[in-house]
């Protein structure tokens, strides 16, 4: 699986009979980078997305990969899907089988993949979402958090070079978040460059390693620590500010914590702090 | 929004406030008129007022109603085309009088088509439901109705986004692995609205479902000005197509 | 295909609304009196209503490239009976015309005769009749799916024929010319339309 | 609306064919206190949700109104349904009109009210949840958020003395999740007794009066400062310790804080921080 970048440029994206939901908005992902995409609920993260997928036809501005654009033909499509899976957000509309690894399987086959591959397939992608446990039990039976993982498999099956993932994380509580975002760290270890939108700024933070803020139907792209901190985009975006940068900018005037970069999140914070308490006058 | 262009018209259409009793009268007569009326003018009249309203008054997109009148035109040409193609002795031919007939059938079923629209295009169906009531229909009729509009907004949904899901997974790339996905979406549209169903059970229980689903209607009052109008516009039309004739 | 508003006479739309009137009334007391005993049953005959009208809004692909749309009343028949569906049929009929504008109000009696009664009461007795000859739960539901698809273009046809004989040859002749471009390019449509029956009855059966 | 004080002790509860999700779960809800119901996905939250509503009849134990024991029949659920309301997480279980003013006329007209004490429950409920400008929208047209309020407003317009939310802000944006938080806070002005399940310590810790978590099966009451900052239970309930604790803990051994109550949330912590530097040694 030899890495892509995904990028877009100049695109202007809606729904018929409405005022279109990004106009001019640019991103770049480049190999290997985790991106977390930002943004409030509406802002347009899914319908960037779905743009980057190719399942929406963007009204101007082109989507490439390694500076192809990507043709909506059928077969431009179909190339392009071997490199792009998205995960849309709510499990239940993306598993239609009976059964884990019945849905799972689906993609593979359609690949034209024989029965062994596919097997391969399957097992390896309920396993590095950590959920090779539920293989043979049906979708239906299952708790939020592992329909949303299991949904993720589906599309890993595929081998996709890019997964776009969008709100992962949302409606699990920590030990779900936890293990979702173990399993992206053993996908990005597998060579694939994850994409997460989400609107948990504290969440982005401590995991992108660059962050797009989708505001005012465009793109705002850049490190974490510099589009975190920018109270004013984030206030256009409704989006909170971070509390470690918060915090930390409000400890490091206290003179607590060194100059140079914030700590991102509370295990950081807490080893940076000194060890002992300060003399106060 | 919904993807069903007529429904987002109705809703933001300028008329959504005005009584859906007074509208039914007026695209009533309309449709009256369009059947019974001699085509000429009677056919034109009434697709020329229930364009004219829909686009001016109501404030109807123009869009959104050709959209909408596209495919029944398409059935109205074939058919109409179809009815005065005359078989006679194994060979095709033109009917006598062909090019009149086709005008008065495509004339008239494009005038009614219209009048239907414009009801269409600036009365959501919960305005229009409870007005069957009015016409002897049961409540329970009117009720699983009016569940039935809710919810196919839901499992429309639910079917684009199971397949836009399968379509990434190149489900739907042959025409063998289409029927395959398409049977997978119906049966996955069909638990959706069962599972949909129990649950919204589940939630009106708490709010004190016994016998029906009772709700007051949006209250929209009847305005004297527009039934007048919805009483002398297919008078009037009836009245300028008799004298022309 | 639904005939559009205006294009049946007003005789032959209020002819055919009463000819579909006992059947839809039936539909109504059979309704009223489920949902008098159980009050929750709106609430799954709505959804049910609301599945047959998505059911007719997936595509098909066709043999001949092109793409169509089920009836979706062949699979409603078996699941929840013809005279249920003689109700819910209409109810879709009516969401159809003023929602897509398919079809039309003077001539839903028409079209609900075609849809909601002929082509469910054919597809629910094709699929018994096939049963009681002993064939497994699949072949039933492909014949009864397919046989209600294909009854209610030949019914559509037959309206449109009565309605508009032919200027030569009369009533067979206009039934020939709206069979042959309403019902006979409906065939490989309506085998379409039972190949989704049966995959969604084996997906349903598995479960 | 005189205030009642809600409880439940000794419940056993579940789904037919499985172990039971509540076993020996006791929690009493005060009049007019904010009780977070804290509990990991799947710990049974919903459960006890649902037999204090009156939705579920638990195996064993007893649902109380001022000490009345709740009973199955149909008039006892109508009279408690006028004291208890419970709004579910999905806000499509709820809403089945596509007129939001139709939907929320619904409870009342069960209620036996005449029209326009119907109207005047409707315009109210509306507006107090913030969502007055959405009467005349169809349901469909409206974004999760919205449709999440409009469900809550058909609960409020029955006016009862208790509203349970089942993670009413699941899902939603800091902007929708301090919205909702305000038309919460009219509701409490307005005489109502507010309980919200979350698995979000940190809001929890925020707004509750009083926190319940749901471990093991039972319930675990008390203070927001005392159960939010038991490790142990916690770790126990598989929830998270909420940052602005942990965070201040430290700060407090540093000197940096007051003894006493930690702060509960980012302004109040930066509030409590010392305006000038410290003099480190």
């Amino acid at each position: 699986m030899s890495h892509r970048t995904l990028a877009a440029s100049g695109l202007v994206a809606g729904y018929p009979g409405t005022a279109p939901v990004l106009d001019g908005a640019a991103v770049r992902i480049p190999p290997n980078r985790r991106l977390a995409l930002l943004g409030a609920n509406g802002s347009g993260k899914t319908t960037l997305l779905r743009c980057l997928s190719g399942a929406l036809r963007p009204v101007a501005g082109a989507v490439t990969v390694d500076g192809e654009p990507l043709t909506h033909t059928r077969r431009g499509l179909r190339a392009h899907r071997q490199v792009v899976q998205l995960v849309l957000q709510d499990p239940d509309d993306q598993l239609f089988s009976a059964s884990v690894g019945q849905d799972v399987s689906f993609g593979p086959l359609n690949l034209g993949l024989d029965e062994s591959a596919v097997r391969a397939r399957v097992a390896e992608a309920l396993d590095l979402l950590g959920v090779d446990h539920l293989a043979a039990r049906p979708t239906h039976q299952l708790s939020y958090g592992e329909r949303k993982r299991v949904a993720i498999a589906g599309a890993v099956a595929m081998r996709p070079c890019l997964l776009l993932l969008d709100e992962p994380t949302a409606g699990l509580d920590p030990t779900a978040v936890a293990d979702t975002l173990a399993a992206l760290a053993r996908l990005q270890e597998h060579d694939s460059t994850v994409v997460m939108s989400t609107h948990d700024v504290d969440l982005a933070l401590r995991w992108a390693d660059e962050v797009a803020v989708v505001v005012d139907r465009a793109v705002v792209q850049g490190p974490p620590e510099e589009i975190l901190g920018n109270t004013r985009l984030l206030r256009r975006a409704r989006l909170d500010r971070p509390w470690v940068l918060t915090v930390g900018a409000r400890l490091r005037e206290l003179g607590l914590l060194a100059p140079g970069a914030l700590p991102r999140d509370t295990d950081r914070l807490l080893a940076a702090l000194p060890e002992a308490p300060a003399v106060r006058s | 929004m919904t993807g069903l262009v007529v429904d987002d018209a109705a809703w933001a259409s300028a008329w959504r406030g005005r009584a859906p009793g007074d509208k039914l009268l007026l695209c009533a007569g309309l449709v009256a008129c369009a059947l019974v009326l001699p085509p000429w003018p009677g056919a034109l009249l009434v697709a020329g007022s229930a364009v004219a309203l829909a686009l001016g008054p109501a404030r109807v997109p123009a869009g959104t109603f050709l959209r909408a009148i596209r495919w029944p035109l398409a059935f109205i040409a074939v058919g109409a085309v179809t009815a005065v193609v005359s078989v006679d002795g194994g060979g095709l031919g033109w009917a006598p009088d062909a090019a009149e007939r086709a005008g008065q059938l495509a004339g008239r079923a494009v005038a009614g088509t219209a009048a239907v629209l414009l009801l269409a295009t600036t009365t959501p169906m919960s305005d229009l439901l409870p007005q069957l009531r009015r016409l002897r229909v049961p409540a329970a009729v009117v009720e699983i109705a009016s569940v039935t509009y809710r919810l196919l907004f839901v499992l429309l949904d639910s079917l684009g986004t199971v397949r836009e899901a399968q379509t990434a997974r190149m489900g739907w790339s042959t025409p063998r692995r289409s029927y395959r996905s398409a049977g997978m979406l119906a049966a996955a549209v069909l638990t959706r609205s069962w599972d949909r169903a129990r649950r919204m059970q589940a939630g009106l229980a708490g709010r004190g479902m016994e016998t029906g689903l009772r709700v007051l209607s949006d209250a929209q009052p009847s305005s004297r000005p527009f039934l007048a109008l919805g009483l002398t516009l297919p008078v009037g039309i009836a009245a300028i197509t008799l004298v022309v004739r | 295909m639904h005939i559009a508003e205006g294009f049946l006479p007003a005789g032959h739309a209020i002819g055919w609304t009463v000819a579909a009137a006992p059947f839809v009334v039936h539909g109504v007391r059979a309704v009223t009196t489920e949902v008098r005993e159980n009050p929750e049953s709106t609430l799954l005959l709505g959804a049910a209503g609301a599945f047959t009208f998505v059911l007719s809004a997936i595509k098909l692909p066709s043999v001949t490239g092109s793409s169509s749309h089920p009836t979706g009343t062949g699979p409603g028949a078996i699941l929840f009976r013809p005279p249920v569906m003689a109700l819910l049929g209409t109810v879709v009929l009516l969401f159809q015309a003023l929602l897509l504008a398919h079809g039309g109000l003077t001539t839903l009696g028409a079209n609900a005769f075609a849809f909601a009664v002929v082509g469910p009461w054919v597809g629910y007795g094709a699929y018994r009749l096939s049963r009681v000859l002993g064939a497994g739960l699949l072949p039933a539901v492909f014949a009864g799916v397919t046989l209600a698809d294909l009854a209610t273009y030949v019914t559509s046809s037959l309206q449109l024929a009565l309605a508009f004989p032919d200027a030569g040859s009369g009533l067979v002749g206009a039934l020939a010319k709206f069979l042959g471009v309403f019902a006979v390019t409906q065939i490989p449509l309506a085998i379409g339309e039972g190949l989704l029956g049966v995959l969604l009855f084996r997906v349903l059966t598995v479960n």
